[in-house]
């Protein structure tokens, strides 16, 4: 079902847990659908410093939670603002066509968690 | 790896003598049963020799015995198959709402052709109330239908009482017994039900053929049209092998069902306890005591089941879970909803369901496992974490979380 | 004794190379592919490696193959199934009069429930044509259903021409090709059908499974309800190894049809040959050319079907007849009986189907079986001495024989 | 299918024949049915001394041709006619329910032998 890479982040996920002092955080998924995913930032110098996870769901929605922090540490918040779900899917090499829409909100997720540090620092 | 099979509700592995029964007729014996030449008579014979076998493993008789394809086409032919027969007498049906999909769906179609389906509800342990099935009947119900046993959480139905009351009232009573034949015991010359299910794959026999029980007289239409095997009520080449398969296989599963049955029983309860007892925030789902001897079905929350699972696989166990991840569906079991459960309770359920060949040891092995699996996810469930720091500090109220939902 | 099997027809013996490939099946692999766990994930694995190798046989794409209990259920799916679909669109539906039980009697079904149904009618040598189908179309025609071999007479319809009309037209064109896969070559890459059904067993296969081709896009109902299997279009726990057994199967019998077919139609001929020559009144069925490369029908006249097939068995010949004292009706087939032929004619029916085992020693000791046989006969045979008398008294007429029908 | 005594009177009928000068002859059976028989016998002192037939028609309706010549050869007239169709099957031992009621005519035929004698003799 899934890709070896998507095991491998499932398994290891990079930047799992709370962070103690974000500069920001969002939230996405609800229970119904099963999935809910958190986003934690440090923001220094309009840069992601560090940033980490936790998330309730499918492997998918663990995988590509991992996948999108590895992806977007050190970026600039507008380079990370321009990262979709489907890059993040893209960068686990696919998904099953099931999980592309109720797992993959990493993303999302990590949008959010940049607007709110930006309403906070405005 | 070690790798530890706890997913017999799933499907069985076959048992070898099931095997050695079937292989001479992918050999020699490989005559068409309707065939009147001695290839054909020898086809015919070991047909009608499995036909008796499996109807005296179940107290009927062989001529009430139609082979299928397996339990969805059992289940198909005894609902489609009433509905039709008996559509000029009445229009209403009667169902459990935690029937299995070849059951709840077949209704559903039927709804849409002009039937009027009544879903009997099921309490928190999964367990239909003689009373409401005496409320829902009507002087134009024609079909009752009631699982034996419950392929999510094993809860056992009173099958006995409903299926008496609509014998009282004349009305037909079916039962997907898929789950429970070599489980439990099934005495068809006690039980007064008209139509029965079962799946050979469930018992340690091979997939792709089931057989429907037809009670003697019971009215029944049908799904296929041909040639005359099945006595035309199923008609198609028959599956020799297959159908020997199924009935070595009922021979086997119905040997000393009651010491089969405790012995798995006790295993099965030693893997309740432990995971009640060595995993925090677990919850049993289905019925305490008329339950499946080898059914374990537990919610383990803050922990989504597909994710579970995925990690149980890759440490070598096997096991399923009504998660809608799980399904394909958005949606979590239904039969964890109908009993009750909230979103978060049913995504978190794990099912276990052991086999002959599973032993203590396996038991303690996996739960072992199971014990990792789960707290590593935890460690990153955002569910656990508001739940630790609720639990820390009571007073803090928990966060509403919003929701996108694509599609 | 020396059994000779000629009833390739009816059903083969599975090829060793087929069981070999089945056998893990019913061992380690035993998961079900809905799991999601390794087992499963192994499962499913081979289930679409199987439906890969079906389709590539076929010129098919894998998403167009759904896997069945067999030809009679591919047959009911792809009828019953588009007339569910298109009831709104019509219902007036074609197919001709020598198909087989599992398509005419579905037909049957379906005029009962308020469709149209037109039987083309064939000429001596059981052939539709074309012209008919031209004329038998209609504004609401929503599917034609011819086979492409007719099982009993070996008459290998038109289908490319017959295909290619309705696929201007835009209806749904129907090929039961249950005798013709491994026979004929079948390339659906080139060949305008919308649904083609195949059954194992028939081209030295496991019993009970089949599959139905469904070209992408066509619109299609089901027969049964449940599970999500084969995109739920046939749901139900997958048959794995008889669907291993099948693709293996197909992908043996599509490997030089060409010079499989030509040397069994040189055995065929030698057979119909020597029928011809060495007995007295004895002619041909079905078409001369236009033939299964196996199959053999005569009518041997003045000898009823059923006493001459019990004669050759009890002297080890296995074949099969169009006799009506075979079919447990009283009609004789309904194949000849389109063909124009006469009762006594079609009475006299013998079919003998070649298979790749078979032999020319087998092919002329069987000959001389059947004329021992039918000598015996009708040395019995009421029929023969009235035919002898009046052959040698030409201008005494036959008398009328009375009738005593009871039932 | 069909028992050994069935079998047996197929493999090896009694009294299969033409007669030449019988005292009586009896047919029953259509062709339409696929069955047909004819009964030949030879009456003197009002017993049958002689009987055979020829028959068209499958297995049962051989083997219950045979096993009728051999139940009434050497009885009376009153007591051949008491012999049912039903008797013939029962002295096989059986024959399948789709038989008895097609191939099994072989008692109506004799019965009209014996009426076609009594007719010519009155
Ligand atoms: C209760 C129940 N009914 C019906 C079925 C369907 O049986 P099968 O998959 O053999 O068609 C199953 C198993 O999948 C089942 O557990
Ligand atoms: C032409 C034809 N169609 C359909 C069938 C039915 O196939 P099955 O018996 O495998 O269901 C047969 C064989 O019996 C056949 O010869």
């Amino acid at each position: 079902m899934y890709n070896e890479k998507v095991i491998d982040h499932f398994q290891n996920p990079r930047n799992a847990g709370e962070m103690f002092d974000p500069s920001g955080v969002g939230e996405v998924g609800n229970m119904k659908c099963g999935d809910i995913m958190k986003i934690f930032i440090k923001v220094e110098n309009d840069r992601i410093e560090d940033i980490s996870f936790l998330t309730f769901g499918c492997g998918a929605a663990i995988a590509s939670s991992s996948m999108l922090t590895e992806l977007v540490k050190g970026k600039t918040l507008d380079e990370a603002m321009k990262i979709t779900n489907m890059d993040v899917a893209n960068h686990l090499g696919g998904l099953p066509e099931a999980k592309l829409h109720c797992s993959n909100l990493a993303a999302d997720a990590l949008h959010k968690a940049i607007e709110d540090y930006r309403s906070k620092v405005q | 790896m070690k790798r530890i099979y706890l997913d017999h509700g799933a499907t069985t592995p076959m048992h070898p003598q099931v095997l050695e029964a079937m292989l001479p007729f992918f050999g020699q014996v490989f005559g068409n049963p309707s065939s009147i030449h001695s290839f054909g008579r020898e086809a015919r014979r070991a047909l009608e020799e499995s036909r008796e076998k499996t109807a005296l493993a179940l107290g009927a008789a062989p001529g009430e015995i139609i082979f299928t394809s397996g339990g969805t086409e059992a289940d198909n032919l005894a609902i489609q198959g009433v509905a039709e027969a008996l559509s000029g007498k009445g229009r209403h049906l009667i169902t459990s709402a935690i029937e299995h999909h070849a059951v709840l769906d077949t209704f559903k179609a039927l709804s849409k052709k002009g039937f009027e389906v009544t879903l009997l509800p099921v309490d928190r342990y999964g367990m239909v109330d003689p009373d409401d099935l005496v409320s829902a009947l009507r002087d134009d119900t024609i079909l009752v239908s009631v699982m034996m046993a419950n392929n999510e959480i094993g809860t056992l139905q009173p099958i006995e009482e409903l299926s008496r009351i609509c014998r009282e009232k004349g009305v037909y009573f079916h039962t997907d017994a898929v789950q429970a034949i070599g489980n439990i015991p099934v005495n068809l010359k006690e039980l007064p039900v008209d139509l029965l299910s079962l799946s050979a794959h469930k018992f340690y026999g091979p997939k792709g053929v089931g057989a429907l029980f037809v009670r003697r007289g019971t009215k029944l239409g049908k799904l296929f049209f041909g040639g005359g095997q099945e006595k035309k009520q199923r008609p198609g080449t028959e599956n020799l092998p297959g159908i020997v398969g199924l009935a070595k296989a009922i021979e086997l599963a119905v040997v000393d069902i009651p010491g089969k049955a405790a012995a798995m029983a006790a295993l099965r309860d030693r893997l309740i306890g432990s995971l009640l007892e060595q995993i925090e925030e677990v919850q049993l789902n289905g019925h305490p005591v008329q339950r499946l001897p080898g059914n374990v079905n537990v919610s383990i929350k803050y922990v989504e089941g597909e994710g579970l699972l995925l990690d149980l696989d890759l440490k070598g166990i096997a096991a399923s879970s009504g998660s809608a991840c799980t399904s394909g569906s958005l949606e979590p079991s239904h039969v964890l909803m109908a009993c009750g459960l909230d979103h978060q309770t049913a995504h978190g359920s794990l099912r276990l369901t052991l086999g002959h060949n599973n032993t203590a040891e396996d038991v303690d092995y996996a739960v072992e496992i199971i014990k990792g699996s789960v707290a590593r996810l935890r460690e990153m469930s955002l569910l656990y974490k508001n739940y630790r720091r609720k639990n820390d500090n009571p007073q803090t109220g928990e966060e509403e979380t919003s929701c996108i939902t694509k599609k």
